[in-house]
C-alpha cells in the first residue's frame, strides 16, 4: 500500500479481474464474471482496505439482470462491482460470509428478482406477506400486476 | 367514641371517605396541573380526574379468556378498601378518635396491599406483559417496603408510642421529626414515590416496554376502582407522611374555641399533604424511569443504608435523651 | 422463569412505527430474537418507475415523514448528474438550508423521543417545544412542515424572500441557547446517563462489520460522514466539521445527535448569511439520457445510498433506495442479544429506526429459532471458521 | 440537576401551548392550503392535469375566449380537481403558465364523497 491510494493505481491492479472504467473522480466500476465477483470483493477488500459495503443494487435491463456490489473504505473511494445473470437462471455465490450485511440486501434481492444466492444461511422470505405467490418477483420487467390476483389485501388494479 | 352519630360522620363524611375521594380527585388534578406546568404545557381543568373516573367507570368490562371473573372483580375492591379505612387512623382536624396504640403498623399494611393486589391482577390476567409487570411490582416492593418502614418507624421510637395521633402529640410539645431527622423524612419521601409506582420507579406499568404491566386487562369499573385506589393511597401516604414528620394538624400554642383550633388544624393538614405533593410531583417531573436491576442497587445500597443510619442516630438520641 | 416468547408486536406503546421482535426472554434476559419487518411495504419503487421525473418527486419525498426531503434531494442530485446541469449557486444554498433545517427538526424529534422512552417525559416536552421553531422556519420557506416539496430537477421550486430569511434569522440564536443547554444537559443529567450509559455497545470493528451508518457509527469513532466524503450541494463550502464519539452506547449516539445540531445550526446560519444572488432554477431536458449512478446523500439517520439507472426515456429504468435505517438493523440485533427487555425500545430508538423508509425494501434478522435454521452463535462461530485472520 | 432550576421557573411563567380555537397559529404566506382555480386567466393548456401526481385534475370541456398575453384566445377545456384527492403539492401552481390555479391559505376540510369536484 505505497501512500494513498489513487483511482489509477486501484484500476491497474484490478484489470485482472474485469473491463474496468473511470465513473467519476473517486469512483471505479469493474464488470466480472459472476464466479469471479467472490474474490473480487475479497483481493479489494484486503488489498485496498474498503471495509463498508454501502449498498448491492439490482437492475434488469430487459435482457439480464444485473447485481452491484458498492463499496467504500477509509480513503474515501468508491468501488462498484457489477456482474450480470441471465434471465433464466440467475444464480450467484452468496457473499454474507466475507460482508455481514450483505446477507440482509440479498435475501431482499431474492424475493424481488428471484436471483438464488448459493450458501447464503437462510433464505427466508422477507419482503412480501407470507401469501405472495413464490413464483413471481415483483420488480422484474416482465411482472405486470394482474388484476384479478390479491396482492396482501389490495385488489392489483394498475396504478 | 363518644356517639354513634359523630362516629358515622367521621368515619363517612368527613375525614372519612367523602372528603377522601374528594380530596384525592383534587390531588390528582394538581399532581398532573403541576407536572404539566412545569413542561410549560396548559394542564388538565380541574374536574379532569372526576370526568376520568366517571368515563372510565362507563366503559364496557371485558373479561379477559380464561379469567376467573370474581377474583378479577374482588381484586381492587379489597385494594380500595384496604386504603380507605388507612385513612381512618390519620389524623385530619386533629387526633383521630379511633386511634389506638399499633395503628401506625395497621396503616402501613393496609398501604401495601395495593402492590400485592396488583401483582395479583398481572398473575390473573393470564397476558405475559400483565405477568412481567405484576413480577416487577413486587420485586420493587420487597426493595423499597425495608427502607419505607424503617423510615416511618423511627418517629414512633423516638416519640416512644405506636400511634400515629400520640407522635403528632409528641411533636406538638417538642420540635417537628423533620429537623429531627432528616434522613429519615428523605427516605420516606422516597419510599412514598416507590409504593404509589411514581415516575422514577413506576417500572411495574412502564408503558413503553411492557404496554401497561399488570393494569393491561384492566377495564370498566375494574380500572376505574384501581385509579382510585393509586389516588387515595396518593392522600393517605402524602397525610401519614405530613402528620409524621411535619407535625400533623396540631399547633403548639393553644386557641380558646375549640372549633376554631379544629378548623386551624385542618388548613394546617391541607398545607402539609399539598407541600408533600409538590415535593412528590417535582420528583415525578425531573426524573425518567430506573431499571428494574439499577433499583435494586439503589434500594438496597442507598436507600436502606440511609435508613439503618438514621435508626441509629435515633437510638443514641434516645439513650442521650434519656440520661441527659 | 422458563424461556419465553415476548412478542413485542407491531403495534407497541415503544415503537413509533410497526415493527415486528419476537423476543425470547429467559426472565428479564433477552436470550434471542426474531425481527420482522414490511408492514407498510407500498412498492415505492415499483411506482417510481411509472412516472415521469416531475411527477416522480413528490412520490419519493413520501417514502419517509421525517426524512422527506434526503429522498427527493438525492434523486434529484442524481439526475442532474446524469443530464449533467449544474444547479444555480442559490439553489444549492436554499436546498441545504432545508436539508440541514431537516437534520434539526429529526434529531430534536428523536432526541424528545428518547427521553420519552425511558419515561423522561420533561425532556420530550422540552425537544419537541424547541422543534416548533424549526417546524415554523420550514412552513415559511416551503408552505408544509413535514413534504417540503422544495426540489426540482434543475434546482428548487419557490424562492426564499429577505423576509423569509430574517425570520429564519431571528429564530436561530434561541434555537442555539437551547440546543447548549441539551448538550451539557445530555452530559449531566443523571436521569438519562443511568440509562442510556453502557447500553447497546457497538465496539469500532463490529460497527464497520455490520455496515452501520449515520450517527450510530460515528458514536463508535467511525468518521463517514458522506457530507465530508463526497460533498455535494454547498457542504464543502459551509465551516462545520464531522462528529464523532468513541463510547459507542446509547450515550454515545445521544452525544454524536445533539452535537450535530449544533453543527447543522452553523451550516444554516452561514447558507443564510452568505446566500448567493441569482436564479433558482435551470431550465430541464424533459428526457435523461441512457445512464446510471450511484447518489449517496447524508440523511439524519445515516447515509442513504439511491442507486438510479436511466435508458433515455423521461422515467427512471430502475431505482433502488438503500435507506440508513436498513443498514443499522444488523447492528440493533446484535445489540440485544443478552440485554434487559427494559433496554429494547432504548437499543431500537438509539438507530432512530425510520421503518417507512426501510419497509420499502426491508430485511429480518438473521437469527431465526426454527429448527433447522442456524442460531446466532453458530452464524458467528461459521463466520469465524471461515476467516481466523479476519476476526 | 440543571433540570430543576429550569422546571421551577416554567412553573411559574405561561405555558407556551396556543389553545387551538381561542388562539390561531399564524399562517405563513407560502403555505400550501385549498385548491382555487381562477376560470377567467385559464387559457386550457391541460399542463396542470400533465403535471399532477396524484393524477386528480381532468379536463373537462369547457369553452370561453380568454385574454392571455396580449392574444385572445378561445380555449375548449378547463381543470376539474378532486378536492378530497388533492395531495396540495403545489406542482400544479408551479407549472400553471398563466397563473390560474392557486392554493389558498384555508384548509381543503373534509368530506365523505371523495369524488367532490372543484371547478
Amino acid at each position: 500500500m505505497t501512500g494513498p491510494l489513487t483511482p489509477d493505481r486501484l484500476a491497474e491492479t484490478m484489470k485482472a479481474y474485469g473491463v474496468i472504467e473511470q465513473v467519476r473522480k473517486n469512483r471505479i466500476r469493474i464488470t466480472t464474471a459472476p464466479d469471479k465477483v467472490h474474490d473480487t470483493i475479497r483481493t479489494v477488500q484486503v488489498m485496498f482496505g474498503f471495509d463498508r459495503l454501502i449498498t448491492i443494487s439490482a437492475a434488469d435491463n430487459g435482457r439480464s439482470l444485473e447485481l452491484i456490489y458498492h463499496l467504500t473504505g477509509p480513503h474515501r473511494m468508491v468501488v462498484s462491482i457489477a456482474v450480470e445473470l441471465e434471465r433464466a437462471q440467475p444464480a450467484m455465490p452468496t457473499t454474507t460470509d466475507i460482508l455481514p450485511p450483505a446477507g440482509i440486501y440479498e435475501r431482499q434481492i431474492h424475493d424481488l428478482f428471484g436471483i438464488v444466492f448459493t450458501g447464503n444461511p437462510h433464505m427466508k422470505r422477507i419482503m412480501l406477506n407470507e401469501d405472495w405467490p413464490a413464483d413471481e418477483y415483483p420488480l422484474r420487467k416482465d411482472w405486470k400486476p394482474d388484476p384479478d390476483t390479491f396482492y396482501g389485501g389490495i385488489k392489483g388494479e394498475r396504478s | 367514641m363518644t356517639d354513634p352519630v359523630s362516629g358515622l360522620i367521621y368515619v363517612f363524611i368527613f375525614p372519612g371517605f367523602l372528603f377522601l375521594f374528594i380530596y384525592a380527585l383534587f390531588l390528582a388534578f394538581l399532581d398532573r396541573k403541576i407536572a404539566a406546568r412545569m413542561q410549560q404545557r396548559v394542564g388538565p381543568p380541574f374536574f379532569q380526574p372526576f370526568a376520568d373516573f366517571i368515563k372510565v367507570l362507563g366503559k364496557e368490562v371485558i373479561d379477559p379468556a380464561g379469567v376467573d371473573r370474581v377474583v378479577f372483580d374482588a381484586a381492587p375492591l379489597v385494594a380500595l378498601a384496604a386504603v380507605m379505612t388507612a385513612f381512618l387512623y390519620v389524623p385530619v382536624t386533629g387526633n383521630s378518635p379511633l386511634a389506638f396504640q399499633g395503628d401506625l403498623v395497621v396503616v402501613l399494611y393496609l398501604l401495601s396491599l395495593p402492590t400485592l393486589v396488583l401483582f395479583l391482577l398481572g398473575w390473573l390476567s393470564r397476558n405475559i406483559f400483565s405477568a412481567i409487570g405484576g413480577i416487577r411490582a413486587v420485586t420493587q416492593l420487597f426493595i423499597y417496603e425495608v427502607p419505607f418502614f424503617l423510615a416511618l418507624l423511627t418517629p414512633a421510637l423516638m416519640a416512644g408510642t405506636w400511634s400515629v395521633s400520640e407522635i403528632v402529640l409528641w411533636q406538638q410539645k417538642n420540635l417537628w421529626f423533620v429537623f429531627l431527622q432528616p434522613i429519615g423524612f428523605i427516605v420516606a419521601l422516597v419510599g412514598l414515590q416507590a409504593k404509589l409506582e411514581r415516575r422514577p420507579f413506576d417500572i411495574p406499568e412502564a408503558e413503553t416496554e411492557i404496554v401497561a404491566g399488570p393494569w393491561t386487562e384492566l377495564t370498566g369499573r375494574r380500572l376505574a376502582v384501581m385509579d382510585l385506589t393509586i389516588d387515595l393511597s396518593l392522600v393517605v401516604g402524602s397525610a401519614l407522611v405530613a402528620a409524621l414528620f411535619l407535625g400533623g394538624p396540631l399547633i403548639p400554642w393553644a386557641i380558646a374555641p375549640a372549633w376554631l383550633e379544629g378548623i386551624i388544624g385542618f388548613l394546617l393538614f391541607l398545607i402539609k399533604t399539598l407541600a408533600v405533593l409538590l415535593i412528590l410531583s417535582s420528583i415525578k417531573v425531573a426524573t425518567g424511569r430506573i431499571r428494574i436491576d439499577q433499583l435494586n442497587d439503589i434500594g438496597w445500597k442507598y436507600i436502606a443504608g440511609a435508613s439503618i443510619v438514621q435508626v441509629g442516630i435515633v437510638l443514641v438520641m434516645n439513650y442521650l435523651w434519656v440520661y441527659a | 422463569m422458563p424461556e419465553v416468547v415476548i412478542p413485542i408486536g407491531p403495534h407497541h406503546p415503544a415503537l413509533k412505527e410497526p415493527v415486528n421482535f419476537r423476543i425470547i426472554a429467559d426472565g428479564e434476559k433477552i436470550v434471542r430474537l426474531e425481527l420482522d419487518l414490511s408492514y407498510n411495504h407500498r412498492g415505492v419503487e415499483k411506482a417510481a418507475e411509472q412516472r415521469d421525473f416531475i411527477r416522480v418527486l413528490p412520490l419519493l419525498e413520501r417514502v419517509c415523514g421525517i426524512c422527506s426531503h434526503s429522498h427527493a434531494t438525492a434523486f434529484a442530485k442524481g439526475i442532474e448528474e446524469i443530464m449533467q446541469i449544474g444547479i444555480p449557486p442559490r439553489a444549492r444554498y436554499i436546498r441545504t438550508i432545508i436539508a440541514e433545517l431537516e437534520r434539526m427538526h429529526s434529531h430534536l424529534l428523536w432526541l424528545g423521543v428518547a427521553a420519552h422512552l425511558i419515561g423522561f417525559d420533561t425532556l420530550f416536552m422540552w425537544t419537541w417545544r424547541d422543534r416548533e421553531a424549526v417546524q415554523d422556519t420550514l412552513e415559511e420557506m416551503s408552505g408544509n412542515r413535514v413534504h417540503y416539496n422544495i426540489n426540482e430537477i434543475g434546482g428548487v421550486r419557490c424562492d426564499l424572500t429577505p423576509s423569509q430569511v430574517n425570520a429564519a434569522l431571528a429564530r436561530l440564536p434561541l434555537l442555539e441557547e437551547r440546543v447548549n443547554t441539551y448538550v451539557d444537559m445530555v452530559n449531566s443529567e443523571e436521569t438519562l446517563l443511568i440509562r442510556f450509559r453502557g447500553v447497546g455497545r457497538l465496539s469500532k470493528e463490529e460497527a464497520l462489520r455490520y455496515g452501520t451508518v449515520g450517527p450510530t457509527a460515528r458514536a463508535s469513532g467511525i468518521d463517514y460522514d458522506t457530507r465530508k466524503d463526497d460533498p455535494y450541494l454547498a457542504y464543502s463550502e459551509a465551516p462545520w466539521n464531522v462528529v464523532t464519539d468513541s463510547n459507542g452506547d446509547v450515550f454515545g449516539r445521544t452525544r454524536v445527535r445533539v452535537r450535530e445540531l449544533q453543527e447543522s445550526l452553523k451550516i444554516v446560519r452561514f447558507c443564510l448569511e452568505n446566500l448567493p444572488e441569482g436564479p433558482i432554477r435551470v431550465p430541464a431536458p424533459k428526457n435523461a439520457p441512457k445512464g446510471e449512478i450511484l447518489s449517496r446523500y447524508e440523511a439524519p439517520r445515516g447515509e442513504l445510498a439511491h442507486f438510479i439507472r436511466t435508458n433515455g426515456t423521461d422515467r427512471v429504468e430502475r431505482i433502488d433506495i438503500r435507506t440508513p435505517t436498513l443498514a443499522n438493523w444488523t447492528s440493533v440485533a446484535m445489540c440485544l442479544v443478552n440485554r434487559n427487555i427494559a433496554d429494547i425500545p432504548v437499543i431500537v430508538a438509539a438507530i432512530d429506526p425510520c421503518l417507512s423508509c426501510t419497509s420499502r425494501i426491508t430485511l429480518v434478522d438473521n437469527q431465526t429459532q426454527k429448527a433447522g435454521v442456524i442460531g446466532f452463535d453458530e452464524l458467528i462461530r461459521r463466520y469465524r471458521s471461515r476467516n481466523p485472520e479476519e476476526v | 440537576m440543571s433540570v430543576l432550576r429550569e422546571m421551577f421557573e416554567n412553573l411559574l411563567s405561561r405555558p407556551i401551548t396556543i389553545l387551538y380555537p381561542k388562539e390561531k397559529v399564524p399562517i405563513p404566506a407560502a403555505f400550501r392550503g385549498r385548491i382555487a382555480i381562477a376560470d377567467d386567466k385559464c387559457i386550457g393548456c391541460s399542463k396542470c392535469s400533465l403535471v399532477c401526481p396524484a393524477q386528480v385534475i381532468t379536463m373537462v370541456d369547457g369553452p370561453r375566449n380568454v385574454e392571455f398575453r396580449g392574444k385572445n384566445l378561445a380555449r375548449k377545456k378547463r381543470p376539474q380537481v378532486k378536492l378530497y384527492k388533492c395531495i396540495r403539492c403545489g406542482l400544479c401552481e408551479r407549472h400553471c403558465p398563466a397563473g390560474a390555479i392557486t392554493l389558498k391559505h384555508e384548509l381543503s376540510g373534509s368530506g365523505t364523497d371523495r369524488e367532490v369536484v372543484v371547478t
